[in-house]
């Protein structure tokens, strides 16, 4: 009965949706001439930044990136915090079986490669396709991969902390010195070099080489956590 | 019907489908981490419908490889990209904190139907 | 110049991502940092505003691209007036939770002033943002933290409280990212003063779809009514200080999103039905749950979202007095909700039920924090000569002036159940002897929550006496609310004096 | 500094000096609080006259403060009885619980009552309306008894009352955007009809509620007897006038103005009629004097609105001459049971018998105070019925005259049952501790009961006033006929001079007074209550054969049929379904979050469905 009520709700929904979505008009009435042009223009002739998704990200939404960031922040504290526990409470790591040899050797292997190409992507954020988020997404798994491989790998909670203020403190500082050198929180207070040169961008690369730390540390952290959840 | 109407019609129905299915999962499943699920897929079809209205025929991804730096007409448009990222990141910094709260629901009622948990009401 | 409003909201991020440093090195300094910090964003958000009024609006850049392009932050009389009013309740807030767990446990405190500290820092971003994207952002900073505040205390059914949340919580977030989407898709740009500009281009019927998005994606921190199931319990199992957050400063960023959407964004002129009727709706039924509740916090819960209403039908009037009374409804709200829900949580502090029936002739073991309660229930039930008289007042002149009379009398009469459960606890709490087996161990209030108690209840009372003391400001911020194209010009021509 | 703002400041510094000083001494306490009420009444008394006005502005909203002739009439009865109440009060509440908060709480009513009298405008009529109202919440519920039930009802009347005056007001403020009193009279033409029907409605029924009119005086009686009796005698005697005062300014400056508005005046006399004629007989039921006075305060009440309705000069002079003389007997009989239930322990009539001797200054008291209630000449009572029926008799309404007759007759059985239940019959062994109460209550007593007197020989002195404020209500005073000293006027052309028929009555109460004391000295023997003969019958330990106990059975058989329909029953069902009602809505909070899930979504399909007419 219940589901039958969903499925007629669900039905009257998506027909409104699809009567909106489906329609041609959504796409033409779309007004083109918005800021698109402008942020793919001046991100060649000002930021210097071959990714104009990376200069949109970090320059001209920064403050979106910025509270991106401490959502995340903020859901790893969150985490801590409901599943808080006194220090002798915290249990051992669940896992279900051990690994196999093949995988703990294979990981340990593959672990410093994953962890390169993290690094690799984050820090050509703003000239490929990728960047802080994707690169710290990448070195999560790679910790991921040796914290299910070896049950007596650990990571300091307290490390991971400070790599993750730090980079936080990082972002804002590098907003707070462009409101202080160019007048506002976020500007691109440094040489933006030459365009497609690893160094160019100003503060671009700078920033997201932070985030991309962050975010490292904060997933690590996450699955950290939650490995260590006893159900 | 041209190509780029099968790419609208073939995206923006997916997203709706994934809107629905999603919302059929949080409405009617009793489990706590299908209903996560549930709002995960509903995260998933919004990003994609973000994605999709970026789209424009033939379209390049907007980054400026050496050599192509006036191929700003062909290029689609970076802002959903860019909101898609931190909407990603967001949803799942709230699925996280989901299931840390499904992890102390479980330890606190030992079950996981939601119609079992209501201690709180009226 | 004091400072520049986007330090409200860089300073308590920079100061979140500082205090784990800090407390491995001295622990109390999780506890002082934010308060430092909250009074910090006090000062220069009354200082900013102060400014604003007698200079103009501040619209503050970020990243360097002028408005259209770049986000960009408003500091307006209105924003200024909501912004001061949040960072003073924060501040209170804060400092009323000061000893919270200390000496017990330090990491959960840590985290605590945290999300406190965020909380407030994503209510004012939500209020001075003049991006709709960007103010997504601050709502789910909001949410994040109010999720973790919310399941902050393990022994309790708190977890529950923060799930119901959560679930709301994400499909609004879902919905206003729909809305969102369309906006972007029919109009290319985020900035509310350009959508504002160019909303006569936009196909009506994607205006209005829109619409209904934004509404039901905010409606969910604005509490209205089918979408605020998760209010009551979230108040009730969050931690005592933090219903008081909740009432007194997030959900007036939500009502502030809603309103600024309808008024600004969608430049809706003359009376808006939709508010007025969902306003009643959600009054009516919040109301009269609130009737026969056991529970204290629940009821005052229930209460605080029968107030959003009452703000929510008066702003739906769309007029100049409207908006007035609304604001000022708010004011006094933001003020005497988390007085209440302070020293309630006082009353009951020893309990984990919070029945009403706990606190049978606590006034003789507890009389100050007992007679700031009444205090607090005189003036939102609206009884002269406080605080909540005045707006009361207002309200019901605004809709005079509209000839709304069945309003009127529908809102005269839901107060009276209003009068009705409030003064059952003020009952109990005063006119019944003390029982120790019904009633709770009294807990001795501690000195830093007293203070913080004396400030509200002065503030209460000031304007109570003197309510001209308040009334310019919020007719400033009334006048800004309303005047559409002056915020669209202050917004987008501001690129002039900015070289790109 | 203006007079009225002194008074005021010493109002607010005497309240808060009783409450918090009060704390180191009861002495202290009784000393700030007696001095702040004389100080307040010497200075009104002395220096406020009725042309000061002061004016100042509250959110853009233009506020006056001054008297006018017709709020001095009923100021003189709020100062007059405050001081005696007052001293009354100190001795009559030690022991109690709650002082400080009670005498401060005695002030704010005081001063509440006051800012009502000299607010010009709407707005601090109201403020000060609702602040005399909370305060007086509070009063009710001190006792701590029966505090959910008859506090609750009593401030579900309060806003009730309240809220329906507030939303008057707004609609005048926003239709004419001024407040003011004088302003609201004088362009109330101006308004449309349906206005001019609405507004008088909304405001009486705001004052109605406060003077415990027909269907909205059911908070009276348990309000009345929960609060202290100290309190009581000030809530009886001058708080519900300030329902009068309102209805007097409704009914005479702007029902007139109505067309077909006398439709609401006759409908108003009627309710006060048949307001006097049920509370006589609920009063007549009660066994608790407190009781049984709140339900007399009820009834005579009605005989005030009756008058204030009418409207004619003659019946408006009487309804405010009652007001005044109801002020004062009715305190002094609040103040008696109070002074009986310090001294016994009870106010129950069945309980208590054969005082007379153990506390005769109070029965005189209580004495004068029923004849006068009682309308016997020669004192005050007598002189403002008089005035009522001779209005009536000259408006026709003669149909009314029978209902007022009636439950002025019906007044006797109570009042004898009040002066035989607690003074005379036997006296007990019970009670024969008893001893006189204390001088500082006695004499307030005393002298209310001999303003009692002084007034009904010289109405005159309180008929001036009285006239002072018709003449500022627009009546024209011609040529004195109604308020010489001493002497009162019937339409018939015959002047009645009081002073003959008060002599003689005074010499029979004296010739009685001696027979009775010589009687006394013969050797009467006392028995108890139990010892009687009953037709061969040895009453029971059990059977209470006082002469209260089924008192007027044959009369209540004659007046069942209007006593089953209890108003107030009705009420308490209707509050009930009420409850129920909402205890059964607000399941709509589950507590189920996929519920919750549930609404979000039909609401969006509602909203999506109703766009166009919701947007």
């Amino acid at each position: 009965m219940k589901k039958a009520i969903v499925i007629f709700l669900l039905a009257v929904f998506g027909f409104f949706l699809a009567v909106t979505f489906l329609d041609p008009d959504f796409e033409a009435e779309r007004n083109h001439n918005g800021v698109k042009n402008f942020y793919l223009d001046k991100t060649v002739s000002q930021l210097k930044t071959a990714n104009t998704v990376t200069a949109i990200v970090v320059n001209f939404r920064g403050f979106d990136t910025l509270g991106e960031v401490t959502v995340l922040f903020l859901a790893a504290t969150a985490l801590g915090s409901i599943l808080f526990k006194k220090r002798h409470h915290i249990g051992d790591r669940t896992v279900l079986m051990p690994a196999s040899s093949i995988v703990s050797a294979g990981s340990k292997l593959i672990f410093p490669a994953i962890i390169l190409l993290g690094a690799y992507v984050f820090i050509h954020g703003h000239l490929t396709p990728g960047g802080g988020f994707q690169g710290g997404t990448i070195i999560a798994t790679g910790f991921l991969l040796m914290l299910i491989a070896y049950r007596d790998f650990s990571i300091s909670h307290n490390v991971l902390s400070v790599i993750e203020s730090f980079a936080g403190i990082g972002f804002v500082t590098f907003g707070l010195l462009g409101f202080m050198n160019g007048g506002t929180f976020l500007q691109n207070f440094m040489g933006t070099g030459v365009l497609n040169d690893l160094i160019s961008g100003g503060v671009i690369p700078v920033i997201y080489i932070l985030v991309g730390f962050k975010v490292a540390a904060e997933l690590t952290g996450l699955i950290y956590t939650i490995l260590h959840e006893k159900g | 019907m041209d190509t780029t109407e099968l790419i609208r019609i073939g995206v923006y129905g997916t997203s709706i489908l994934l809107i629905l299915i999603g919302l059929y999962a949080v409405l009617t499943k009793r489990s706590l981490i299908k209903i996560i699920i549930g709002l995960s897929i509903i995260d998933g079809g919004i990003h994609l419908l973000l994605i999709g209205i970026g789209y424009i025929k033939d379209g390049t991804a907007p980054i400026f490889s050496p050599g192509s730096e006036n191929a700003v007409a062909r290029m689609v448009d970076p802002v959903p990209q860019a909101l898609v990222l931190t909407a990603i990141v967001i949803g799942f910094g709230v699925t996280a904190v989901a299931l840390s709260l499904v992890i102390r629901l479980y330890r606190h009622h030992n079950t996981l139907k939601i119609d079992e948990i209501k201690n709180l009401k009226w | 110049m004091v400072g520049s409003p986007v330090l409200l909201i860089a300073i308590p991020l920079l100061a979140a991502f500082l205090i784990p440093l800090f407390g491995m090195v001295w622990k109390e300094s999780v506890r002082i940092v934010p308060g430092l910090v909250l009074a910090y964003l006090t000062y220069l958000s009354a200082s900013l505003y102060i400014e604003v009024i007698n200079t103009d609006t501040i619209v503050e850049i970020i990243a360097g691209w002028r408005p259209p392009w770049g986000i960009n932050l408003v500091f307006s009389p209105l924003t200024g007036f909501l912004t001061t009013i949040m960072t003073f309740m924060g501040f209170i807030v804060w400092l009323y939770s000061y000893r919270f767990k200390r000496n017990v446990e330090f990491e959960a405190a840590k985290k605590y002033f945290i999300f406190l500290m965020l909380l407030v820092a994503g209510s004012v971003g939500i209020v001075i943002t003049g991006d709709i994207f960007n103010q997504f952002v601050f709502i789910e900073i909001v949410g994040i933290s109010a999720y973790a505040l919310t399941a902050f205390y393990t022994g309790r059914d708190s977890a529950e409280a923060a799930f119901k949340y959560l679930i709301m919580g994400s499909l609004s977030a879902s919905a206003l990212l729909i809305a969102i989407i369309i906006i972007y898709s029919q109009l290319g740009t985020l900035n509310m003063a350009e959508i504002a500009a160019n909303i006569d281009n936009m196909n009506p019927y994607y205006r209005i779809i829109a619409m209904i998005f934004f509404i039901i994606g905010i409606g969910v921190e604005a509490e209205i009514f089918p979408l605020n199931g998760w209010a009551p319990d979230a108040y009730t199992e969050a931690p005592g200080p933090v219903g008081g957050a909740f009432s007194g400063i997030v959900a007036k960023a939500g009502i502030y999103a809603m309103v600024r959407m309808m008024f600004t964004l969608f430049d809706i002129a003359g009376p808006m039905k939709i508010l007025i009727v969902i306003g009643l709706i959600t009054l009516i039924v919040a109301e009269t749950s609130a009737l026969r509740q056991e529970k204290l916090k629940r009821m005052l819960a229930y209460s605080s979202i029968g107030q959003m209403g009452l703000v929510l039908v008066a702003f739906g009037m769309g007029t100049k007095a409207g908006v007035f009374a609304a604001l000022f409804l708010m004011l006094n709200h933001a003020i005497t909700k988390p007085m209440l829900f302070l020293s309630g949580s006082f009353l009951t502090f020893n309990t984990t039920e919070k029945y009403i029936k706990q606190i049978t002739g606590m006034a003789k073991k507890m009389p100050v924090v007992s007679i700031i309660f009444v205090l607090g229930a005189l003036a939102i039930t609206g009884f002269p000569p406080f605080s909540g008289f005045w707006s009361k007042m207002a309200f019901l002149s605004a809709a005079a002036d509209e000839n709304l009379l069945f309003i009127m009398a529908t809102i005269l009469i839901i107060s009276i159940f209003e009068v009705v459960y409030y003064f059952r606890v003020i009952n109990r709490l005063f006119f019944f002897e003390y029982d120790d087996k019904i009633s709770v161990e009294p807990h001795k209030p501690g000195f830093n929550g007293m203070i913080a108690l004396f400030v509200l209840a002065f503030i209460v009372l000031m304007i109570g006496f003197y309510p001209s003391s308040v009334t310019g400001f919020i007719d400033l911020a009334a006048d800004d609310l309303l005047n559409t194209h002056q915020y669209i010009d202050k917004v987008l021509q501001l690129g002039q004096t900015i070289i790109q | 500094m203006e007079t009225i703002l002194t008074i005021f400041i010493i109002f607010i510094a005497g309240a808060t000096g009783t409450y918090f000083l009060g704390k180191l001494s009861g002495i202290l306490r009784s000393v700030i609080f007696i001095t702040t009420l004389l100080v307040t009444s010497w200075l009104f008394f002395t220096a406020v006259s009725p042309d000061v006005i002061i004016e100042f502005e509250i959110m853009g909203i233009l506020m006056s403060w001054g008297l006018t002739p017709l709020a001095y009439v009923f100021a003189i009865i709020v100062f007059g009885l405050a001081i005696i109440i007052g001293i009354y009060a100190i001795k009559a509440m030690e022991g109690q619980r709650s002082l400080n908060f009670f005498f401060a709480n005695f002030l704010l009513s005081v001063m509440a009552m006051f800012g009502i009298l000299i607010s010009n405008d709407l707005i601090s009529f109201f403020i000060f309306w609702e602040i005399m109202s909370w305060s007086s919440y509070f009063m009710v519920v001190l006792n701590h008894k029966d505090v959910q039930r008859s506090g609750i009802t009593y401030i579900i009347f309060c806003v009730i009352g309240a809220y329906a005056m507030m939303m008057a007001i707004m609609i005048i403020y926003s239709y004419s955007g001024s407040v003011m009193i004088g302003d609201f009279i004088s362009n109330f033409h101006a308004f449309s009809l349906g206005m001019k029907w609405l507004l008088p409605i909304l405001l009486l029924i705001g004052f109605a509620s406060k003077a415990a009119l027909m269907p909205l005086h059911v908070w009276a009686p348990g309000a009345y007897s929960n609060s202290p009796m100290s309190y009581t005698a000030l809530f009886s005697g001058a708080l519900s006038k300030m329902g009068v005062y309102g209805m007097v300014i409704v009914m005479i400056m702007i029902v007139q103005q109505i067309p077909d508005g006398y439709w609401i005046k006759e409908v108003i006399a009627w309710l006060g009629g048949i307001t006097s004629a049920i509370g006589t007989l609920w009063a007549i039921k009660q066994d608790d004097a407190k009781r049984m006075l709140a339900y007399s305060s009820v009834a005579q009440l009605g005989y005030i609105i009756v008058g204030v309705a009418i409207g004619t000069p003659l019946a408006m002079m009487s309804g405010l001459f009652l007001a005044v003389m109801h002020g004062i007997f009715k305190s002094t009989l609040f103040m008696v049971v109070g002074a009986i239930e310090r001294q016994t322990g009870t106010s129950n009539f069945t309980e208590v018998t054969g005082l007379i001797r153990k506390m005769p200054w109070t029965f005189l008291a209580a004495l004068m105070s029923i004849i006068a209630l009682a309308g016997i000449p020669p004192l005050g009572g007598f002189i403002g019925k008089w005035m009522l029926y001779e209005s009536l008799m000259g408006s026709n309404h003669y149909l009314l005259i029978i209902v007022i007759f009636f439950s002025s007759t019906a007044a006797f059985l109570y009042c004898y049952k009040f002066l035989f239940g607690f003074f005379l019959g036997q006296e007990e062994k019970e009670w024969s501790h008893v001893k006189e109460a204390p001088a500082m209550m006695v004499v307030p007593m005393i002298i209310m009961a001999i303003l009692t007197f002084v007034l009904g020989v010289f109405p005159g002195l309180i008929l001036k006033p009285i006239n002072d404020g018709m003449q500022f209500l627009g009546y024209v005073s011609t040529d004195n006929r109604f308020w010489e000293m001493s002497t009162i006027f019937n339409d018939w052309g015959n002047q009645v001079v009081m002073e003959p028929i008060v002599y003689t009555i005074f010499a029979i109460f004296l010739f009685f007074l001696i027979f009775l004391t010589l009687k006394g000295y013969k050797n009467t023997r006392y028995v108890t209550t139990k010892d009687i003969s009953s037709s061969g019958e040895i009453p029971r330990e059990d059977e209470n054969l006082t002469f209260i106990t089924g008192f007027m059975q044959p009369f209540f058989r004659a007046v069942a049929p209007v006593m089953k329909r209890q108003i107030d029953k009705y009420y308490t069902s209707f509050g009930k379904g009420l409850e129920a009602l909402f205890d059964f809505t607000r399941r709509i909070y589950t507590g189920n979050g996929q519920t919750y899930a549930l609404y979000f979504v039909i609401f969006v399909i509602l909203l999506l469905m109703f766009r166009d007419s919701l947007f």
